[in-house]
């Protein structure tokens, strides 16, 4: 729970919700400063923007949708339980996604930044509360926990070997690991 | 679902006949020849329970939920599932106590309760798995199937802890079970070929089957051999169950369920 | 429990699991301090949720099916935390009846469908797959500039095209032809692929298209379904069929394939294709010949049935009508004579029997035999195709003005299409419109000026247009393709730009049908997902943009709440008509219009020139056709086997049949062959075959059946979605049918006048 | 006799529309490949044309439910209504009454890892509403009676096409498709 984690959040939350290859760029900057990983020098960001929309944005069919409902219910429907389960979340935590329903909530863009409002708070609180500290061990181990590897899974499988978005995931994947293994230290089941 | 080979119950129901059939074959011996205690009795309890035990832990892998699976006693009363975990159950709790207590003699009782176990698992298996949803086997034939795989695998197994003076004895068991179970392999999917539609196509399935003619091959490998050698070889019974786990592999995976035809003639 | 979002843990609450988690939620500290008790009685709580289905749980929505379907359904929206949980028909309609159909059903899971398009996006090069995310500003900044760079080459901006059908009927979808006049005149695709001949010919026949209420076909007491397989097609309407043949009538199906809805019937007729109107005329000249003609309505209410007659007796008899078609003379008879004794009685005239070279001709010879017969005007009885009587919306959103001094083409008059409501305004200029049906030959044969933009929406060009090889070719040619879209289909992948449209929970408007009387009201449901935007809303952002770049540029208001569009598309006469106060009635559900009668044409006021029923049409005459209901020779055989590509059940054109519920039920295209024809062709059933002709080819599973008569081959039209390239206009071309230029701009299309050959790959 | 609901399955009027069964569908948002209510197609045997006449069937809520009888944690439970209820909370996944219904109603949900089937939507029931897919049904085809009251007219219980089991009864009832007179030339 250090700022490289938050910033490392920061980055990974803005690379999933980039809308351009600048945004992309930025993002990715980041994450590879965060993860002491380097990108290619002459990386061509319009190739990696048409493979971020080929992966996660469409308009074809995308292999990695970046909502939790599309792996949680199994026919990738989305707006399903899961979608809730994040807005209750937020609402927990005294925040919404704008316009509720417009973007599901369970977008990994949202559950991240959720993530870091929950870390700070964590972070904030001398003796973080015990309230908090369940909210972000459930958040971790039964909600992200369900969805997230299988969505690095199918990244992993339809992004290019070593280009941006297998390093972004990577610095997801990472994360996410370290996260699971601090609860499982720190908040035994 | 219906169409694998469901590996976890073709390992429980063999695992645990060989098993049964151990216990079979020990009260064959004391009935026959010597008192309890002939031959290693702790090693082949130690067995006996062995086989019963992974038998048992490898039936937990045919469940979704296999942390629930003591739930499965709830339903005594009417489900020979449930019956079949119960025996299955005291089976084994006999035969891990009748391998810890055994020295040279074991117990008569401890004995007797464990056949009489073990012939309430077969059957209860063999209602288990003679559901109305498949017409070929919803009738005795699973019971007479498990009852033929206890006597060849108990046979053949019992053979590396019998003396000298059980060997032929088990050799004649075991070369019956086997004609027996040849028998029955062979006309029985004919049979059902003059059956109903899903009889019929169950027949088909199994008659294509390919580990069904590698069950019949070594059924009748295993017979060749003791023909030859008018004793159990040490390694038979290794073939023997091979033989067994891939007959039961076709029985769980070729057997027709009605729901396959609705819509068609039956 | 990680199940779906509906009663199965909502109501039912039997997964403790889903619920635990959901109180963690919400009680966290309760649930947390509750775990420290050393309880030895009470047990968790786990709020067992009422077992009952309670309907305040939701939000209950109206909505209508805009597809391109007779059954336009009236839509229950069952709404809980702004998702939409399921839906269900309406109990208000009669016809609806508390029901949907298969594709209706599937519903919710367009909208959330992980694969819908959901934002603008710009694809650098077509057919690459590399597409940018672009927003709505810079998309229509694109779009605007190329269109005032093609008024400024051109002079004019029919070098702008519009794709337009079906895809969304709405009325407020009317908005994008609304849209594309505010820019100016521009080049239209006009016509119908689906009905058009057979809308000419009734419009020759008895003045306009307009059919009997279905729900009266109950009264019937013989009923011949001709062409038509309502049993896919129109699942609604088979209750009163089947309501019909219980009360006592004979129901008669007459298709080339022994459809489901022939299997409802109690007679079954597969004559040769295309030979319904010798059939026709042969059960005329029976009924002439046994003095079974409605002497009283021939002579009172039509024109022209002593030279009809007169055609009969010359040139028609049974013999000649049961060698054209197959149908033996016996049968002819023996049906003619109980159809023109039944009374009353109906034929239902489908639009698969149109869909030929001689299709309006056919349709025609129906017309006739119903009319002398007295079944026109008459509760239980017509001559059922259609009708848009309730279509008397505004058409706000349609009826836009030209900028000031746009210049168009001249001289290009007629309608645009059957919906096309705007009244001839005589102008200096008009748009110039191109055959829908020959969209690929028209894109490449436009000249003066080229096509060099194209505006596709509500519609699937590469599913549905003629000829898909010589399409790509014609596609290649366009300078820009936007297309307005749901889903990623072919015709996507072939634009430079897509725009993601709203589905029918996300917009407000209202539907018709062109077959029943109701008329549903569409709600807005749930918040338009991503970036979506309705048709109107698009053209509204189109309009902003021109403005900006040059002011004047298009008369599309700017600014659009679609709640208001939909309300100044109401009239008095919309509300006389269906004897409502105001628009928001329909809140409350369906409603159907208020009818003098069941019958069309009941006071015997024909909308022909001579205002009666018209055996004879001059109209029909100085149009290029004949004036007598004469028969008319099908398509000559172009390769050794009929090819039918008609409507599947499981899909509308190219929709639904892509969704993975869909598939859950409908896996993959097959061709239906006879298996005498399979025999001498070496095919068994479920071999893979090439169907092939002069347009293309495509491979398909094959499934034998008598249900498809000899020597034809039988598809059903589909798009299948990503991954499966099945497409059945790789075997259709583009040969047009008689008849629809009149009523519908151009003439229609014979789909089914196509030929192929079959071999096993 | 007491109460207990059925299907009364309609096959002269059925159209074989599939909306049955994505009505089951849009309402309980199944998980992929696990159906409740099938279309199933009656062979050429049966029928003369294929695809042409249909069994629209989902569970048949036995009156002596072999799931019921062989599970062995007792997740079913036959309602007063006659309705067989599984309760999926109790369920262990073992496949038992998967293999042994002859009527395919219970499937295996490989997400839950545990079965399920039709539950007659026995909440709308409470309700007083009709099943999902009754509802739904454009012909009335598909139909929920009491076996109780139901008239013996022209219905059977075991047509061909479908598997006859006497010993577990169940509720469902048929009636017959006919087959139309065929003039083709």
């Amino acid at each position: 729970m250090n700022d490289g984690c938050i910033a490392s959040l920061e980055g990974l939350r803005d690379f999933f919700c980039a809308s351009s290859a600048i945004d992309l760029k930025d993002a990715a900057g980041r994450i590879a400063e965060s993860v002491d990983a380097a990108i290619l020098p002459g990386t061509d960001w319009t190739a990696v923007e048409y493979e971020f929309n080929r992966l996660f944005v469409g308009p074809a069919a995308i292999p990695a949708p970046p909502y939790a409902s599309a792996y949680c219910e199994s026919d990738r429907v989305l707006m399903g339980k899961a979608a809730l389960e994040a807005r209750q979340l937020y609402h927990r935590l005294g925040l919404a996604v704008p316009q509720e329903g417009v973007i599901p909530d369970d977008h990994v863009a949202y559950e991240l930044e959720a993530m870091i409002v929950l870390k700070s708070a964590l972070r904030a609180e001398a003796s973080s509360s015990p309230d908090t500290q369940a909210l972000h061990a459930w958040f971790v181990r039964e909600h992200l926990g369900r969805w997230l590897p299988h969505f690095i899974l199918a990244t992993r499988t339809h992004a290019s070997a070593g280009g941006v978005v297998a390093l972004a995931t990577d610095a997801l994947a990472a994360w996410f690991d370290n996260e699971l293994n601090t609860i499982a230290a720190s908040h035994p089941e | 679902m219906q169409s694998s080979m469901e590996l976890p119950l073709v390992l429980f129901t063999v695992l645990s006949q060989a098993a049964i059939g151990l216990v079979l074959m020990n009260a064959v011996r004391q009935c026959r020849c010597a008192g309890p205690g002939e031959g290693n009795v702790r090693m082949e309890w130690t067995l006996i329970a062995a086989f019963m035990g992974v038998g048992i832990a490898a039936s937990l892998f045919h469940l979704g939920h296999p942390l629930e699976s003591y739930r499965a006693l709830a339903h005594l009363e009417k489900a020979w599932l449930s019956r079949e975990v119960l025996a299955a159950g005291i089976f084994f709790a006999l035969a891990v106590l009748a391998a810890v207590t055994g020295r040279e003699k074991g117990s008569p009782v401890l004995m007797w309760a464990s056949v009489l176990a073990g012939l309430l698992v077969v059957l209860a298996s063999g209602m288990t798995y003679a559901p109305p949803a498949l017409p070929a086997v919803n009738n005795a034939l699973p019971t007479v199937f498990f009852l033929i795989s206890a006597v060849v695998l108990g046979a053949g197994f019992a053979s590396w802890f019998a003396g000298a003076e059980s060997q032929p004895l088990l050799a004649r068991i075991l070369v019956t079970a086997l004609v027996v179970g040849l028998v029955v392999r062979l006309t029985v999917p004919c049979a059902w070929l003059s059956g109903s539609e899903v009889m019929r196509q169950t027949g088909m399935a199994w008659l294509g089957a390919p580990l069904y003619w590698v069950h019949i091959a070594l059924m009748a490998a295993c017979l060749g051999v003791l023909w030859k050698s008018r004793a159990i070889p040490v390694w038979l019974p290794i073939l023997a169950l091979a033989a067994e786990l891939a007959g039961r592999a076709v029985f769980f995976s070729e057997t027709i369920h009605t729901s396959m035809n609705i819509g068609g003639v039956y | 429990m990680t199940g779906q979002a509906t009663f199965k843990e909502d109501c039912m609450s039997q997964k403790t699991r889903a619920l635990s988690r959901r109180q963690f939620l919400k009680g966290l500290s309760v649930a947390g301090a509750a775990s420290l008790l050393p309880l030895r009685l009470l047990m968790p709580y786990s709020a067992e949720a009422a077992t009952a289905f309670r309907e305040q749980d939701f939000q209950i929505f109206r909505n209508a099916c805009p597809r391109n379907c007779y059954d336009t359904c009236s839509i229950k929206t069952y709404v809980k935390d702004g998702v939409v949980k399921f839906i269900e028909g309406a109990q208000e309609s009669t016809f609806t009846k508390g029901g949907l159909c298969v594709k209706g059903y599937a519903y919710p899971r367009r909208v959330y469908s992980p694969d819908r398009i959901k934002y603008p996006m710009v694809q650098d090069g077509r057919r690459t797959g590399n597409w940018r995310r672009v927003s709505w500003d810079e998309a229509m900044d694109r779009i605007a500039k190329k269109i005032l760079e093609i008024k400024e080459k051109d002079g004019n901006l029919l070098g702008m095209g519009l794709s337009k059908y079906s895809g969304n009927f709405g009325i407020t979808n009317y908005g994008v032809e609304g849209m594309m006049s505010s820019l100016g005149y521009t080049t239209r695709f006009v016509g119908t692929p689906c009905w058009p001949a057979g809308i000419d010919a009734q419009n020759y026949d008895l003045g306009d298209m307009w059919c009997n209420d279905p729900e009266d076909m109950v009264k019937s007491r013989f009923v011949i379904i001709w062409g038509a397989n309502p049993a896919w097609c129109s699942v609604h309407s088979m209750k009163y069929v089947n309501e019909a043949k219980r009360r006592g009538a004979k129901v008669v199906v007459i298709d080339p394939i022994f459809t489901q809805t022939a299997a409802k019937g109690d007679v079954y007729w597969q004559p040769e294709t295309s030979s319904d109107g010798a059939l026709a005329l042969g059960m005329a000249r029976h009924i002439l010949d046994q003095g079974l003609v409605d002497t009283d309505f021939v002579n009172t209410h039509a024109i022209g049935f002593a030279e009809f007659a007169a055609y009969l007796r010359e040139n028609v008899t049974v013999e000649w009508a049961s060698q054209v078609s197959g149908i033996p003379a016996v049968q002819i008879r023996e049906v003619a004579e109980e159809f023109a004794t039944a009374d009353p009685a109906t034929i239902w005239i489908g639009y698969g029997m149109q869909r030929h070279t001689n299709g309006g001709a056919s349709v025609r010879a129906i017309d006739a035999l119903v009319a002398m017969t007295g079944n026109v005007g008459k509760e239980g009885g017509g001559a059922r195709y259609g009708h848009l009587r309730t279509w008397g919306f505004n058409y706000h959103a349609l009826l836009q003005k030209q900028p000031e001094g746009s210049t168009g083409f001249i001289g290009a008059t007629g309608p645009k299409g059957e919906f096309d409501f705007t009244k001839g305004e005589a102008a200096s200029f008009t748009d110039r419109t191109v055959n829908i049906n020959k969209t690929a030959q028209a894109i490449l044969d436009t000249k003066d000026p080229v096509l060099r933009m194209l505006w596709v929406s509500c519609k699937n060009p590469f599913a549905q247009d003629f000829d898909r090889p010589k399409l790509e070719k014609a596609f290649d040619t366009l300078e820009m393709v936007v297309s307005v879209e749901q889903f990623f289909t072919e015709t996507v992948n072939n634009s430079d730009i897509v725009l993601p449209v709203t589905t029918l929970f996300e917009e407000w408007t209202v539907n018709a049908s062109y077959w029943h009387y109701w008329v549903g009201i569409n709600e807005q449901a749930i918040t338009p997902m991503y970036e979506t935007k309705s048709n109107i809303e698009i053209a509204a952002l189109l309009s902003r943009k021109m403005n900006e770049l040059s002011p004047g540029s298009c008369t599309f208001p700017q600014d659009i709440d679609t709640r208001e569009w939909l309300e100044k598309e109401f009239n008095q006469g919309m509300y006389d008509y269906l004897g409502i106060k105001h628009w928001t009635d329909l809140k409350n559900g369906p409603v159907k219009a208020k009818l003098a009668s069941s019958a069309s044409w009941s006071d015997m006021k024909f909308g022909t020139p001579s205002g009666k029923y018209e055996f004879l049409s001059e109209l029909c005459q100085q149009n290029g056709h004949d004036a007598l209901p004469r028969y008319k020779e099908g398509r000559k055989a172009y390769d050794e086997f009929r090819l039918l590509t008609p409507h599947t059940k499981f899909g509308l054109h190219s929709q639904f049949v892509n969704l993975d519920w869909m598939q859950e039920f409908n896996k993959e295209p097959f061709l239906y062959m006879h298996p005498d024809d399979a025999q001498e062709k070496k095919i068994a059933d479920l071999d893979t075959v090439r169907v092939f002709n002069k347009v293309g080819e495509l491979k398909i599973k094959v499934k034998l059946t008598s249900n498809v008569a000899k020597k034809s081959l039988v598809i059903y039209e589909a798009w299948f979605g990503a991954g499966n390239d099945f497409n059945v206009q790789n075997l259709v071309d583009d040969e047009s049918s008689d008849m629809g230029a009149y009523k519908t701009g151009a003439p229609g299309v014979a789909i089914h006048g196509q030929f192929a050959n079959v071999e096993r790959v | 006799m007491k109460k207990h609901y059925a299907f009364l399955v309609d096959s002269e009027r059925c159209i074989g529309c599939f909306t049955c069964a994505m009505a089951c569908r849009n309402y309980y948002h199944q998980e992929k490949g696990v159906v409740w209510r099938h279309v199933y197609p009656l062979s050429e045997e049966i029928y003369p044309h294929r695809e042409r006449a249909f069994f629209s069937l989902a569970c048949n809520h036995c009156e002596n439910p072999t799931c019921l009888n062989v599970c062995p944690v007792e997740a079913y439970t036959k309602r007063e209504d006659g309705v067989v209820v599984h309760h999926q909370e109790k369920c262990i996944g073992c496949g038992n009454c998967i293999r042994s219904c002859p009527y395919g109603a219970p499937v295996y949900n490989p997400v839950e890892k545990r079965a399920e089937k039709c539950s007659f939507c026995h909440e709308r029931l409470d309700a007083g509403l009709l099943p999902a897919c009754v509802q739904s049904c454009p012909t009335d085809a598909l139909k929920l009676v009491d076996l109780a009251t139901l008239e013996p007219e022209n219905h059977v219980q075991f047509p061909p096409g479908f598997p006859k089991n006497a010993k577990v009864n169940p509720s469902t009832r048929f009636i017959l498709p006919k087959v139309p007179t065929m003039v083709r030339r």
